[in-house]
């Protein structure tokens, strides 16, 4: 979400909407026998209009259970979500004067102030930290699928792992596609001799392997970087430069590629983190909104009736 | 450089494309707190509401007077039968209070909630707001159309007119004749011949502090007494000043000795016949005892002038009686009486004394609580006391001085309460009624069911 | 097959896929045959060529003056250019004026780097190659009966006489014997073709010189064709073969139009055709242009390739003599032979035996090149030792070097040391030292040559050329090549000699056709005479040359 | 041949005196005198040719002798075992060995590798030789043989096979030295060669280079296992190497069936074709003919949106076939109205099934009892390449199926029954195998080509790669654009598979627009369009700086949906919106590559070239002329599409429909059938569900160029500068 000038319209009327209702409210205020209650019919408006706005604000998660109605675009439910919203808060102070009451207004009132702020923190977040999504993590992926992901990098790590090893024992069939081409190509049609590059080399493949079990599986297959030396950008790239000095020159590619599999698994945690931050906030907001729904429909309720 | 390719495919192929089927964590908890959350807020609902109160949808804790019956909203809330709605109505009120009608003129009669709000904490009830009191008098409408007073008040101190008894013209109706600054000068001829200097409230109290008068009569006549005990008990704290009476105030000093013989004794504080008999009878009583006396030439009396120059002698006891008596009097109705009071020798053997006419109540439409205002010094608002020669003289002080305090209320006025209640009252209590109680206190403390009168 | 083939591809510039298809639905053969043939031979694209198709010669004398530095350069600087395609070639012939290169089919002789370079830009920027100079100065030939103005005696001779058993007998008189390299002797040849029965009989004359070092017979071609001309004449009559055939290489443009023009002549002054010279004797003679390949100048080869197949050599027997060209009795000879048969029948059989010296007979073309002063053709005596040859001859090793080592014939007589440079030009003293006279293509290569280096370059060239038919030939040249290779590049195993001995003797015994056999021929010689040499890069891997083991930073 | 008795020729063998009649081979004479020579190249029925050399015999002259080739003469000595001879061989079975992946796939699988064989006798094991550095290559076009380059030692038995016993002269070798190999035709593919899969070349060859095809399995289960001979006896497989059919014994079965019985049902995968012997069957199409239709849209706010079946009738959409005929995997079509026929004896039906595992197209069932062959993809290949077969099938072709395809060509549908008649002999059938190049760009136009099996890719070539233009499935017909036109091909089509095209030569073409005129008109009109279209899309292309838009594949997207990052919170509404308007099936993948900052989410992009069109098996996913993916009536429910399309975004929808009982024919069943649907941009709404659900702007369908365009400028190297 960006609040930018596509919401200059939605902030305009906001605005206004909230002077108009100041300017009501402050003779209104002065002028009242008892001081601005919600119970006349100021306050009454005030309430309802504020109460009718959050209804409407608590309308999107309705609204984003049935996506396909078209009872108005997603957009315009959003941004009168968030603008309504942000007039319903001092609306409904309009309505209370000012006052959180006892007990049920209170506790709806506190309610409201949280959800309000963790609303405003939200609107912030959401504006904020998708370009932040955006510019370091090129390669994320649905926050739900992470985890299969994360299972599908750990599998190509070892597949790749298992190539080199192939490669370091010797066997000509399984991997050295590359080195075959290397071979073909560095003579011609007809100079070509024998492709001596096939050397066993049995320790660095044992190494390789163990670094694969010890280091990048359980980097992989472990959300977030913790207790990994993996989980460090800059561990990582020693450790991965370590690894072209133990590799030939052959198998740089295949590094490269396992660098890069801890680079994707590095944004995929990062993602995680923001991901929670970007939605986190939610788990205050929505169900402390439906509370606040529920309860105000219970002191409107109960207003009218006393 | 790296080999791994990032096409479309190989990243769709990695999804799994029902996922959204299933909820992931994060939104599990979303939905569970979403669920949770309201549901905690319904239980305390429903829990309040099993226990029986209903408290938590008060709006406020209520005034003292109705605070025991908190839990009983149904006490105030009347919900006619079959109607949803329970707002107070004055019955519900007028089960327990009286509230007598403001102004038999009025146009319109407000709820009583309107005035009296409740659910706004430990306030009094009776402080009802000037708006209230503004809606009529803001621009007063008298169902015969003749407004007595202003018919535009805005407030206390908003066009609030000047108390009517000190319009120009209006004088004291008193007729005791008491000049202010004489008493107030210091080296007064106290009782015994000493001197004193008096202080206001060596006559002007609001309440009886038990404290004894300093010119109270040492012997003070039941009558007298009787009279002021009744205004000491009446009112409360804004009971207006003890009116002055002689016997609590006067006669330490303004002895009524009547003759010499009789050293210091007074004749009674009361009408001239009851002390032409009371002479009577003394002097009767004291011939009776010195029957030499009769012949006793009188020597002259310089306290009556007219008198000394010719020295009777009686012939007998009852003449004797009678010249004493002619004496005692001369010298009380025309000098110790006529001191203070005006008598009037309207061709009877005595004098008719004026009717004292001392008001006791300058403001008849407001209460003054001058225990309230204790702390200041009387002439602070009476300024006009010291120099007040004249029994017709006002010493009310003027509205202006009330409302140098008495003000628009705000945290910021730094002032008095100035709303109209604390001078005046909307129910006109004279004409109260009597009410009957009908509740028990369970029934009030919501510990039991409560039983709606049947209307 | 070949002429449609050739104009397939002069019109489109190779030969595309569907027009073999056509090809193959006009000549009624199978498109498998047609791309059979096609594929065999590399003068024919099968696939749209670069722009500039430069070819460079890297055999021996190219080798030996500066080829693959020539082609090394042009590489570099061509590199990524798809335009060109830099590639190495059997050797063009040219090996008096090595190196040589062809651009686009346009042969170019002694450039160098630069002015190669500069000539590939021409074409690239699609400027017309200028004609290939033609300086060869027409020598007097000593042994030319006619001395330039030829009157075709022989033939004229016979007309009248009819004296075929004459012919042979004097050509067996006279030893006479095949120059190509196999030294068979030419009467009993004809001899057989004339004896043989068939309805129809050839003559082919085998111009196909391709062998490295080997240029005499362009020199003859050039200088003296009519004796060519007039040796396939008289052998047709004297067979009874009434078609002759001069196989020609395609590189040889130049002595192909001179000959054409001879024929030319021949046939307008009745010479040749239905009725020579009016009698009842026909005798047709045409060019048959080679589609390339060192292989067709093996004769059986050389018959497959003018029946339209891949030139890969017959088994044998049956020879040509008796199961030729169509499987008719063929006489094939050489230029060389050609020329001398007219030679000695103008001159009679006495003449070409008292020729010789130090006891040979006979007479020999010889092409002299490699590290020589003045490479060329020359006519020499049978009997000159080789030392008189090289610095007399040839003018001495270039720069006045030392002579290191000299090849009687090319890559197929192997190396021998400069010790043995007192070895006379005699079929049998030569045979006897292990070598061969053979085509008499002298190839000089001066100290500072390193041998191993120089049979690997002769390996190479006959396994590049070699047909592919037979096992050993297609395998082993193949095998011996990355062998010698090994060594170059000191990765000798040490069962590599024992294994070289075991593959020379299979080929030498298995190979269907002398290629096969001549493979090991250079590898054996230097083995035999340079030992020190092939020991050095086997056991010690050093070059004293400085020629093999590619400096790991110039990688 | 002379018939007088050839004179016997008296020679010595390893010292033993032995007679042979004049003209016989030192191998024939050592061998009937009981003395065996090893070979690898000769074999009894071949003319010898003596190139493997390993029969060397020492005849005492300077070389040895191919004893293979060279004939006894009076007085030889020829020694056949010295040590000198064992060496040689030794030396040549080494040099082979060298270069043989041993073991090699005939070893492997049947164990008889002769030079192997020779190898073990010959006690050699690891060759010395430097093994071969270039690969030589496999080829595995054939459906049948197995060519594995890498094992031939150029022995020219299977050439010889081809040329001298079976005359089909499609093998020869080619290149030359070391290069040399043996090459189909004009080194082709085997598959794409001239081939009749004969099996001469395989039964001859000696090593693993040419080797009977393991199909996967390549034995049928049930029926009757047919002997070689029945077969050969059948006109179907004349000529056909009998050693051959016996190695695929298995691959092919009679099976009988009972009047009713179920051959195959639409929409299963299988592997097998079946051929008529005996009998009738009828081939019908169950699932229900409509396509997936969504509603619920304009009614009103809340309805649900509801996916259900609408025949075109019905709901019908906008550039909708109104082919009257459905191609199927026989040699007939369906009417669309009625969708059945009759097979009779003779007729093949499931060749794409077998040939490209496609599913199957449509249901058959036995009308009469019958007897039917059932084979695999090796035997059918076979058979297609049977000279007596192919006459066969042309013939019913032109009986049976010209009639129905000519005219489910829209623009045909005006030809008489006397043009068709006329065309009927005169057309040909070619068939193509994958990647074979049915018409060149540029090359001169001959005939018009009508697609009765398989998939052909229409692409143009550009610098710097080719341009597809099209996908055509069976009923799509091309090559009018040059014909019209009288210019070269302005385009290249290939087979993407198993590919039968008719051929309607140019002449036939040209008196079909001289006759009628309409035709000629629809056909311009058409060819107009394309060429239009593909000129558009060229500038297009030439317009934008390409390199990386081309690398993401964005150029052959007509329609994206992209999500501006910045603006996501990756909230997945608009997932749960295209599920929710789908009823729970989601079309959209919100994952994807990036472009800029906006991520192009894999839903169905509309492709140029839709690669999902390529192996439905009755055509029933096309491009609409906007491009668009249409699913026509008659999907069948087979999910190819969904595997095939490179982003998953075809998804199988289920629907409950009654079908015919198995257990009580008459009566019918609740079932359930699934239809193939794509994203359908939801447009019975003004914008698709996805980018309407989007609560944060972030979500657009974009046309690419248009969109992306000020990007490409920013980014293009002109610009740069």
């Amino acid at each position: 979400m960006l609040i930018d000038q596509t919401h200059r319209k939605w902030f305009l009327g906001s605005v206004v909407g909230l002077a108009l209702a100041t300017v009501v409210y402050v003779p209104y205020s002065l002028n009242s026998p008892q001081g601005p209650k919600g119970s006349s019919v100021l306050g009454l408006i005030y309430g309802s209009v504020g109460f009718a706005f959050m209804l409407f604000a608590g309308l999107l998660g309705l609204r984003k259970k049935f996506p396909v109605w078209r009872v108005g675009r997603a957009q315009t439910w959003m941004r009168g979500h968030l603008w309504l919203g942000l007039v319903s808060f001092p609306l409904i102070l309009f309505h209370g004067g000012f006052h959180f009451g006892t007990q049920l207004t209170r506790v709806l009132m506190w309610l409201f102030v949280f959800v309000f702020a963790s609303g405003l923190l939200g609107a912030a977040l959401q504006h904020f930290i998708p370009r932040i999504h955006t510019a370091q993590l090129p390669m994320e992926t649905i926050y739900e699928q992470i985890d299969r992901v994360r299972g599908q990098l750990a599998q190509e790590a070892t597949r790749l792992v298992d190539q080199c090893c192939a490669t370091l024992e010797g066997e000509v069939s399984g991997a050295s596609e590359r080195q075959r081409a290397v071979a073909a190509s560095a003579g011609a049609n007809w100079d070509v001799t024998v492709a001596s590059g096939l050397q066993a080399d049995e320790p660095t493949s044992n190494e390789l392997r163990q670094f694969l079990l010890t280091e990048m599986l359980p980097y992989l297959e472990k959300a977030g970087p913790r207790g990994v030396r993996l989980g460090t950008a800059a561990q990582a790239q020693a450790m991965f430069r370590h690894l072209r000095v133990l590799l030939p020159p052959n198998l740089h590619s295949q590094v490269d590629d396992l660098e890069n599999i801890c680079l994707e698994k590095r944004q995929l945690d990062k993602q995680n983190r923001l991901h929670r931050i970007l939605h986190g906030w939610l788990l205050v907001h929505i169900p402390l909104s439906y509370a606040v729904l529920l309860l105000g429909a219970w002191h409107a309720v109960v207003a009218i009736r006393f | 450089m790296s080999q791994r390719t990032r096409t479309t495919k190989t990243l769709a192929k990695r999804i799994d494309l029902q996922y959204f089927a299933r909820p992931h964590p994060f939104r599990r908890w979303r939905l569970w707190l979403s669920v949770g959350v309201p549901l905690i807020a319904l239980g305390w609902v429903v829990g309040q509401r099993a226990e029986g109160g209903q408290k938590a949808y008060s709006s406020g804790p209520l005034a003292h007077s109705h605070a025991v019956f908190t839990q009983q909203c149904g006490l105030c809330h009347v919900a006619r039968t079959g109607a949803f709605f329970a707002h107070v109505s004055d019955q519900a009120c007028l089960t327990c209070h009286d509230a007598p009608v403001h102004q038999p003129e009025q146009t319109f009669t407000p709820q009583c909630s309107s005035c009296h709000v409740e659910h706004q904490g430990a306030i009094r009830l009776a402080a009802t707001s000037d708006a209230s009191c503004m809606q009529c008098h803001a621009n007063l409408r008298t169902r015969d159309g003749q407004p007595h007073y202003a018919a535009s008040i805005g407030g206390f101190d908003r066009q609030h007119p000047e108390f009517s008894v000190l319009a120009p013209g209006r004088t004291d109706p008193g007729r005791i004749k008491l000049n202010h600054y004489v008493h107030l000068q210091p080296n007064l001829m106290g009782p015994n011949n000493t001197r004193v200097e008096m202080s206001c409230d060596d006559c002007h109290r609001a309440t009886g502090s038990g404290e004894t008068w300093p010119y109270a009569s040492t012997e003070l006549h039941s009558a007298a007494l009787k009279l002021t005990s009744q205004d000491l008990n009446q009112r409360g704290s804004k009971a207006p000043m003890v009116p002055p009476a002689f016997a609590w105030h006067c006669a330490a000093c303004h002895t009524l000795q009547f003759d010499n013989r009789f050293g210091n004794a007074q004749v009674p504080h009361d009408k001239p016949e009851v002390v032409h008999a009371f002479l009577i009878k003394q002097f009767g009583e004291y011939i009776a005892a010195h029957p030499a006396a009769v012949h006793e030439v009188e020597a002259s009396n310089r306290e009556l002038p007219e008198r000394a120059r010719i020295p009777r002698v009686a012939r007998n006891a009852s003449e004797w009686v009678e010249f004493r008596v002619e004496d005692a009097e001369h010298l009380l109705w025309l000098k110790t009486c006529k001191q203070c009071h005006t008598l009037n020798f309207t061709g009877g053997p005595l004098p008719e004394v004026a009717k004292s006419s001392i008001t006791a109540r300058w403001l008849p439409h407001a209460e003054f609580d001058h225990q309230a205002h204790r702390a200041m010094a009387c002439t602070a608002c009476h300024t006009r006391a010291p120099n007040s020669r004249d029994t017709a003289d006002i010493l009310v002080p003027s509205i202006q001085i009330c409302q140098q305090c008495h003000r628009e209320q705000g945290p910021m006025k730094e002032s008095a309460e100035g709303r109209c209640f604390e001078c005046h009252q909307y129910h006109d209590w004279s004409k109260a009624k009597r009410t009957k109680g009908r509740f028990s206190i369970p029934e009030l403390r919501g510990t039991a069911r409560l039983r709606m009168p049947k209307n | 097959m070949f002429e449609e083939l050739r104009a397939i591809q002069r019109q489109f510039g190779y030969l595309p896929a569907d027009q073999l298809q056509q090809l193959a639905a006009k000549l009624g053969l199978p498109l498998s045959r047609i791309h059979s043939v096609a594929s065999f031979y590399p003068h024919f694209y099968l696939t749209q060529p670069a722009r500039a198709e430069v070819r460079v010669c890297a055999d021996m004398s190219c080798h030996l003056r500066g080829g693959q530095e020539l082609k090394t350069n042009l590489e570099q600087a061509f590199r990524g250019n798809e335009d060109v395609s830099i590639r190495q070639v059997s050797c063009l012939g040219r090996c008096d004026s090595a190196p040589a290169l062809a651009i686009n089919d346009h042969i170019y002789c002694g450039l160098d780097a630069p002015s190669s370079l500069s000539k590939v830009r021409d074409v690239l920027s699609g400027h017309p190659l200028p004609a290939e100079p033609r300086d060869h100065p027409r020598a007097p030939v000593a042994s030319d009966p006619y001395a330039g103005s030829p009157n075709y005696s022989v033939v004229r001779r016979f007309v009248e006489t009819r004296d075929w058993s004459g012919i042979i007998a004097v050509l067996k008189a006279s030893g006479l014997r095949g120059m190509g390299g196999a030294g068979f002797p030419t009467g009993n040849k004809w001899e057989i073709v004339r004896n043989a029965p068939g309805k129809e009989k050839y003559i082919v004359c085998n111009a196909d010189e391709s062998e490295p070092g080997t240029i005499k017979d362009r020199f003859i071609m050039e200088t003296v064709p009519y004796l060519v001309i007039e040796g396939m004449i008289t052998a047709g009559l004297v067979t009874g073969a009434r078609q002759g055939i001069l196989y020609i290489r395609h590189e040889y443009e130049e002595p192909k139009e001179i000959l054409q023009q001879e024929i030319d002549r021949c046939y307008r002054e009745g010479l040749l055709g239905p009725h020579i010279l009016g009698s009842d004797l026909a005798f047709d003679l045409e060019i048959f242009i080679s589609p390339g390949g060192y292989i067709c100048g093996e004769e059986s080869a050389l018959l497959e390739a003018i029946e339209g197949k891949r030139a890969e050599p017959r088994n044998k027997p049956p020879f040509p003599g008796t199961n030729g060209l169509w499987n008719q009795p063929t006489v094939i000879n050489n230029v060389e032979t050609f020329t001398f048969a007219t030679a000695i029948l103008a001159r009679g059989g006495d003449w070409f035996k008292t020729q010789g010296k130090n006891g040979s007979t006979g007479m020999k073309f010889v092409g002299i090149s490699g590290d020589v002063q003045h490479p060329g053709v020359f006519e020499v005596p049978m009997g000159t030792p080789y030392s008189e040859l090289i610095y007399e001859c040839a003018g001495g090793v270039l720069d006045n070097r030392e002579l290191l080592a000299f090849a009687p014939s090319g890559p197929s007589s192997g190396y021998l040391p400069a010790s043995m440079a007192d070895l006379t030009l005699d079929w049998n003293a030569v045979a006897a030292a292990g070598s061969m006279v053979g085509s008499g293509a002298i190839v000089v290569c001066a100290a500072g040559r390193c041998m191993l280096d120089m049979a690997l370059n002769a390996v190479r060239f006959y396994r590049n050329e070699s047909c592919g038919k037979c096992v050993p030939c297609r395998m082993g040249s193949q095998k011996m090549v990355e062998m010698l290779t090994g060594w170059t590049q000191g990765q000798a195993s040490s069962t590599d000699l024992q294994l070289i001995d075991e593959l020379s003797t299979a080929m030498k015994l298995t190979s269907i056709c002398g290629l096969g056999q001549v493979v090991p021929v250079p590898i054996l010689s230097v083995l035999k005479h340079f030992p020190a040499v092939v020991e050095e890069h086997i056991t010690q891997r050093r070059c004293s040359a400085g020629v093999c083991f590619p400096k790991r930073g110039a990688a | 041949m002379s018939s007088k008795p050839a004179p016997e020729i008296q020679l010595t063998i390893d010292g033993r005196p032995v007679s042979v009649p004049a003209g016989t081979t030192i191998f024939d004479a050592a061998r009937i005198n009981g003395i065996p020579i090893p070979t690898l190249c000769h074999q009894q029925n071949e003319n010898p040719v003596g190139v493997c050399r390993v029969c060397v015999v020492d005849v005492g002259q300077r070389v040895y002798a191919a004893s293979c080739i060279r004939q006894v003469e009076p007085g030889m000595t020829v020694k056949t075992s010295t040590e000198q001879v064992q060496a040689a061989r030794h030396t040549l079975i080494e040099l082979l060995m060298s270069d043989h992946p041993a073991p090699c796939a005939r070893q492997q699988h049947s164990g008889d590798c002769e030079l192997e064989r020779l190898a073990e006798a010959a006690a050699i094991g690891q060759p010395r030789f430097p093994r071969r550095a270039t690969p030589r290559g496999k080829d595995d076009s054939s459906a049948v043989i197995a060519v594995d380059h890498e094992s031939c030692i150029l022995c020219d038995r299977c050439i010889r096979g081809c040329d001298d016993i079976r005359h089909n002269w499609v093998l020869a070798r080619r290149g030359k030295g070391y290069q040399a190999g043996v090459a189909f035709d004009n080194n082709l593919p085997m598959a794409e060669s001239s081939c009749v899969s004969c099996g001469e070349c395989m039964v001859s060859c000696p090593t693993g280079a040419l080797t009977n095809k393991r199909v996967v399995g390549t034995e049928l289960g049930q029926g009757d296992v047919l002997d070689p001979t029945e077969l050969l006896h059948l006109p179907i497989f004349q000529n056909v190497s009998g050693t051959f059919l016996e190695l695929n014994q298995k691959a092919v079965v009679k099976r009988h069936y009972r009047a009713g019985d179920i051959i195959c049902r639409e929409g299963e995968f299988g592997s097998t074709a079946f051929y008529i012997l005996e009998g009738k069957a009828e081939v019908f199409l169950s699932s229900p003919m409509a396509h997936v239709r969504t509603e619920g849209s304009s009614k009103g706010f809340f309805s649900r949106l509801k996916s259900m079946l609408a025949p075109r009738q019905q709901h019908s959409r906008s550039e909708e076939s109104n082919r009257p005929f459905i191609p199927i995997d026989a040699s007939v079509d369906l009417p669309y109205d009625s969708p059945i026929a009759e097979l009779g004896p003779g007729d093949l039906f499931g060749e794409m099934t077998c040939m490209s595992y496609y599913p199957r197209s449509a249901t058959v069932r036995a009308k009469t009892d019958g007897v039917m062959l059932e084979m695999l993809r090796n035997v059918l290949d076979i058979l297609q390449r049977n000279k007596t077969f192919r006459a066969q099938l042309e013939r019913t072709y032109r009986t049976r199926a010209l009639d129905s395809h000519l005219r489910s060509v829209p623009i045909f549908a005006s030809l008489t029954k006397n043009f068709i008649d006329h065309l009927r002999d005169r057309v040909e059938l070619v068939r193509f195998s994958p990647g074979q190049v049915i018409c060149r760009q540029g090359e001169p136009a001959d005939s018009f080509y009508l697609i009765r099996i398989g998939f052909v890719k229409v692409s143009e070539e550009r610098p710097g790669g080719d341009l597809i233009l099209a996908y055509l499935a069976r009923g799509g017909y091309f090559g009018e654009i040059a014909l019209l036109s009288g210019s070269p091909r302005t385009a290249t089509c290939t087979a993407l598979d198993h590919v039968e095209v008719v051929r309607i030569l140019r002449e036939d073409f040209e008196l079909m627009l001289e006759r009628f005129p309409e035709v000629r008109a629809s056909l311009e009109k058409v060819a107009h369009e394309r060429l239009e279209e593909n000129r558009r899309r060229i500038t297009q292309i030439q317009n934008l700086p390409v390199d990386q838009f081309l690398a993401n594949g964005l150029m052959e997207a007509q329609s994206l949906l992209v999500l501006d990052l910045d603006r996501c919170t990756r909230c997945d509404q608009c997932v749960r919106a295209c599920a929710d308007a789908h009823d729970g099936v989601s079309r959209l993948v919100r994952e994807g590559l990036r472009f800029d900052k906006y991520l192009v989410a894999t839903s169905c992009r509309q492709c140029r070239d839709p690669l999902c069109m390529v192996g439905c098996p009755v055509g029933s996913i096309r491009r609409r002329n906007t491009l668009e993916v249409i699913i026509e009536d008659w999907c069948i429910g087979c999910g190819l599409c969904a595997n095939n399309c490179p982003y998953g975004n075809i998804n199988l929808h289920p629907f409950p429909v009654e079908l015919d009982d198995p257990d009580h024919p008459g009566r019918m069943i609740a079932g359930t059938r699934v239809k193939a649907t794509s994203c359908d941009l939801c447009h019975d709404h003004a914008e698709p569900s996805c980018v309407y659900a989007c609560p944060h702007d972030a979500a657009h369908r974009v046309n690419p160029p248009e969109f992306f365009a000020g990007l490409l400028k920013q980014s293009s190297p002109l610009n740069r500068s």
